[in-house]
């Protein structure tokens, strides 16, 4: 069982959403977060002071697969999240010790989906 | 001769109308998107100044100056060159106290339009657009149904607070504007409000500064204008209860957005009619517009699939329409001094339908114009990639929220 | 005749009024969670609109209306029906004027009480219930106190801006009404308010709107008004600091929602007196406002236990019940033409005393009565899933906020 | 003799002054970091409630009350003592009302000075600040510019609305005060506002009770009422569009604070002249209220490093002495009375500086002095613990917002 | 040392806590997140466009533990979280390399409790 | 490869930001969370009702990074973020799978930086 994390821009988000899905990956778990990255953040200016803020926007997706779904969920994130830009995100995989669902109390591979 | 409690509450009237502008941008604001609010804030803020500033200089002038063939004031009063603190002949307030009110129905025409265009315009081109759009479309308008000579004056055309000057006038030209502009990107036109509070706040005010738009353009206190005040609320909240049944039976659920969306139609609608016609018919005038509104909002619109995000065009242009045509219908000769349809006068029918239709060809004509002549010496609408970041970091620099603190 | 600046003045005072509903939308919404915000913005506007439609309609013939014995008016003024721009005898503003001044209290009472059932209360439920409360209860009250020829009015109560009329019954019958729907479920009573500048908006818009609410009830301009003006602020600041020392002195700290609190106790209390007292009676008025307040609302609460969600109770019930009182004791002939106990009037701590307990006994009697049969109809409280998501989602399909954009 | 319809204009005034103070807050507010939300709305709360006493009491006496050497009145009005509801001499409204109208006054300049120590001050600190602060600077300034015998208002000098008295007075004392606290400690002096909309929205309300503010100064309904509301509206436009020219060209981009910010310091600039010039010359007065807010804001502070939070300084200690000193340029006899330096009155232009002189030279040493005692006493600053946490959680044990619910 | 994610329904975050806590983890943050899951979300109406959004307002916990707590913790959200409907959430379990308390510098188990 | 999740204090968060970079570490996701700790919270009192809560505002650092980036990193953190008090927070370190730049596809090792 793998767990992804993916920060990905925001308004691509819907765009990911479906592509996820059309692969077969439903569920997901979504996180309003701020990216520190390569990319530059727009300077803010408040009554003349300067602020390099470089923390941007971004959603932060985390979803739980098997292992079989891993490339599939991996392929539709790289097909709809990128723009060419700095900035498209990052994806990070983790092996996963256990998963249970909590409504049925099922757990392992059966729990995931 | 000044008449001081006419004074008094011209001077209010015109400080309630001053506020509908700010509330305005709240209205809209709470419906855009996070990234973008800061963005219709500023539209409407910079209106205000900026048309504050035309009107003094030109505006007033070309709207109320002496006549020009029946389409145009004179410049003699600009820089309000003569416009003292005597009251103009027939009026018993200031002259310049006239100047700032009717400077606020200046201002908030354009801003109404902010609505058609909000997360996709480019600033600069806006500010271009609005000062052109103020002067060659509203001004002459002002001047052809309220001004002195104005042929649209002359013939007897009813339009009490300015159904047709301004809703019709900015909710057409918004049609217009939106269609030019193209749509919003990406699922733009799919997305939820970021904070209705914001939008209930803004129309909440919009209805108390509606008292001082109708009810103030009576000019003083008398009749008329508690007359004007009944109508106003009354139409609001037949306004409101209608948009509600609406929603109820249509989309299953009555909404917040329906409700506030209901009162504002009921407000354009009775706008033109407030001092004309009694609170019975106000019930129907006001839930008419909702009528209206609603029709165009949630059938026209998807049908026609053009990206007027924030409705001005079904909203103010359409239930303008209804208001105007309303009035025809609905006057009282008790009330305002001119009978309606209702009471078998025909001919006033005529007259709102002939309003309507120059309101009507002078901004589609208008608009059509000025936004090409804008989009090629600026540019109109920001580049995607601003337009996915948003307006408020790629037009102004700054968040309207911070995420932590 | 009519009196241009009276009339110029009670429009300004009903436009106070009129927005003191939409912010006391903001002052309870702040204090709710996140995702019952919209439900509670709803609640009031639809009141807004529901009951100005039911006030011209025969609201106001029920509670102004040629006397039926005593208890309520005749049904002759229905649809405003003989209601004309002319003034009633002994005012000298159109009647449709005095119409819409009333009708704003006749819409902000209905609305205290949604403080006392949010966060758990079924939409249709509570329309229903808004309209039979304000028909069968708020209009023979007001009646009975204020209308020619209702009995208590008759008496010589004094209830300058509606202590009794509003207040003690708004929030009697809150009290009732917490109770027959029951608690939140879960967690909700020990939530924190979502919002607490919003509730500040609120707050600082209702002292703001109180002074059309109790300056416009002289109905005109005058020495009264201003009196019932200076009472006004003076009791509001004085209870601000009066909760202020309580919460420090008791809780250890000052807080916000502590002020805002006792801002409006204050008000509340100083309603009835504000044209009767001095503004050194006042600050006794309004401190005692607070004091009593504060007292119901962290002491007797906890211990009785009722989900009087906002304080609806304390600190109108209770605050309005020490209100009427003190208007007895601190009267002067001076300001208002009547003495009270401090200037041995024995006879108006009797005749206000009165007053109050009918408002009590109607208020318990008819909200009993009237929560059951809407119960029974169509059901008051929603389910414990809808409750858990919230209302905002399950009765209007809305979300107030979004989390993403 | 009490005239009805200034009466009513100078009672509408008043609620608008009073309004400003909580959109003050909101204003400020929504500049600080979401943790000090709630300490700089219940500072402003708490300023409105106190002053409003304190003045009753004593406050309106020392002001307005028999002169004691050109310096200060005597207490022969406290407790409102013989301020009845007849006219004071010369003018035509009750004096309980004149005693309101600026009470709103005194109440809104500590609060302007609260921008100056947010985020850092403590609130026991502050309260005992403010009242003294209000009794040994304001009390004596305002009776030295607008009290009978006051020494600076036999000289002539011309102040319509406040700019002396209220904006270089609390800007000058925000500096010294926020130099005395010192600075935010970690990045405090470098975060971006938590909520630009509310900004937003304190602006726009400040603008609508400005109008109150300038022409409620009239103290009636006439011509120089309605000279200083153009005046007020005309310089608030000129100065936001001046500020933003100035964003855009040096900062490279036009700014949502910028342009609430220029709106501000127009406001401010036209105060103590709003009575007094033609509408043209507002242009110049509010125009040059931004550029010199604009300066001191972004070059100054910087530059010299004091932690001013919110600006108060530049925005209403610089643009008042740019607004005094304007008055005296710009007046023409034709408006107010008076013609200034333009009109080559020199002499008056010297009244002015001596005015302005004086209110530096008494906010500096006496708030120097005050912040001092009450450093001592109480202290003034909050430890750094406390400070990293927020004043909302730990001056009031309360927060503003959920982050869930 | 284990680390535990679960999703759960924002209302029930007040009992987890006080179940956790009975069964000794006191320790744990929270995170305001949306899910995307089999519940299917209310479908918002805006001015008559029917949006069917299927992100729900979820709360993400995230709880380091012991080993030996690893169970204690999972019973005591299986015990406080479900209400039996579609849509009560999920627990993920992951292995941790290493947990230091920034505090004190101690490392490893000692640090998580 | 290795995943840092710290939770630090929200007001040293520009510090520890300056302190990962001074030790070359300038990527980095940054979410805002709540949490329940050793830390007791101020007791928040409203219209007198005491509400003990101990859920406080905290700042969560989620950083990819190069095994030989690891300590440098922590480093960076215990560092910056102490105060001394209770309540400093907490540092997790997990091994990580596979990390993939969304723009350029690159994976592993050469994907993080
Ligand atoms: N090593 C990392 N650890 C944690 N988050 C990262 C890391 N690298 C990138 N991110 C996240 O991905 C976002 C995009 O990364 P960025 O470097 O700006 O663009 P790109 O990946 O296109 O080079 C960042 O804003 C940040 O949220
Ligand atoms: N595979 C997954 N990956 C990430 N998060 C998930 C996953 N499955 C479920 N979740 C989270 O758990 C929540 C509840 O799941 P859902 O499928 O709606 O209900 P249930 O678990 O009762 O079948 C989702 O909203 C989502 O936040
Ligand atoms: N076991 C844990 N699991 C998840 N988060 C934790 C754990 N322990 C601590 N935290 C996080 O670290 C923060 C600080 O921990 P706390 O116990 O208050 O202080 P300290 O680490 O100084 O003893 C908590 O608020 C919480 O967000």
């Amino acid at each position: 069982m793998k767990y992804i994390i993916a920060v990905i821009r925001p308004h691509k988000l819907e765009e990911v959403k479906k592509s996820l899905e059309a692969n077969g990956v439903n569920l997901m778990t979504v996180v309003d977060v701020l990216g520190c990255g390569r990319q530059k953040g727009i300077t803010e200016v408040y009554r003349g002071v300067k602020e390099v803020d470089n923390l941007l926007r971004k959603i932060k997706l985390e979803i739980a697969v098997n292992d079989e779904y891993l490339d599939a969920a991996i392929d539709a994130i790289m097909k709809a999240a990128p723009e060419g830009d700095v900035g498209d995100g990052k994806i990070f995989v983790f092996d996963m010790a256990q998963c249970i669902r909590i409504r049925t109390g099922e757990k392992g591979n059966e729990a995931i989906g | 001769m000044i008449n001081a409690a006419d004074t008094a509450w011209v001077i209010v009237a015109t400080i309630l109308v001053m506020i509908m502008t700010p509330t305005l941008a709240f209205f809209y604001g709470g419906l855009v998107r996070k990234k973008n609010m800061l963005s219709v804030l500023m539209q409407c803020m910079v209106i205000l100044a900026v048309i504050s500033i035309q009107w003094i200089l030109f505006g007033y002038s070309l709207a109320f100056g002496p006549d020009h063939g029946g389409i145009i004031g004179s410049l003699k009063y600009a820089f309000l060159n003569g416009v003292g603190l005597d009251p103009i002949e027939g009026q018993t307030i200031p002259a310049q106290l006239f100047v700032c009110f009717q400077m606020m129905f200046a201002v908030i025409t354009p801003a109404l339009m902010v609505g058609a265009f909000v997360e996709r315009i480019k600033f600069s081109g806006f500010l271009l657009f609005v000062v052109l759009w103020s002067t060659l479309i509203y001004d002459p308008m002002c001047h052809m149904v309220w001004g002195k000579g104005g042929w649209l004056f002359d013939k007897g055309a009813l339009d009490f607070a300015g159904g047709t000057v301004i809703h019709i006038t900015a909710g057409i030209s918004a049609l217009v504007a939106s269609m030019m502009i193209g749509k919003r990107s990406g699922n733009g036109m799919s997305s939820s409000p970021h904070n209705l509070p914001f939008a209930v706040l803004g129309a909440a005010f919009l209805w108390m500064g509606w008292f001082g738009f109708n009810a103030g353009s009576a000019l003083g206190v008398g009749k008329q204008t508690v007359s004007a005040f009944i109508n106003t609320n009354t139409a609001a909240a037949a306004a409101l209860i209608a948009w509600m049944a609406l929603d109820w039976f249509i989309n299953k659920i009555p909404t917040v957005l329906g409700v506030i969306t209901g009162v504002v139609a009921g407000l354009v609608a009775i706008t033109p009619a407030a001092g004309f016609v009694t609170p019975m018919a106000s019930i129907a005038i006001g839930a008419g517009g909702s009528i209206i509104g609603f029709i165009f909002v949630t059938c026209i619109k998807p049908k026609f699939g053009y990206d007027d995000s924030l409705d001005v065009f079904g909203v103010h242009g359409m239930a303008g329409v209804w208001g105007a045509l309303a009035t025809g219908i609905f006057a009282v000769k008790e009330v305002g001094g001119t009978d309606g349809l209702l009471r078998g006068n025909w001919h006033q029918m005529w007259v709102q339908a002939e309003g309507v239709l120059v309101a009507i060809a002078l901004s589609v004509v208008g608009t059509f114009i000025i936004f090409k002549i804008c989009d090629l010496l600026i540019g109109m609408r920001v580049d995607m990639r601003d337009e996915n970041i948003g307006l408020d970091l790629t037009q102004h620099h700054e968040a309207g929220y911070t995420l932590i603190d």
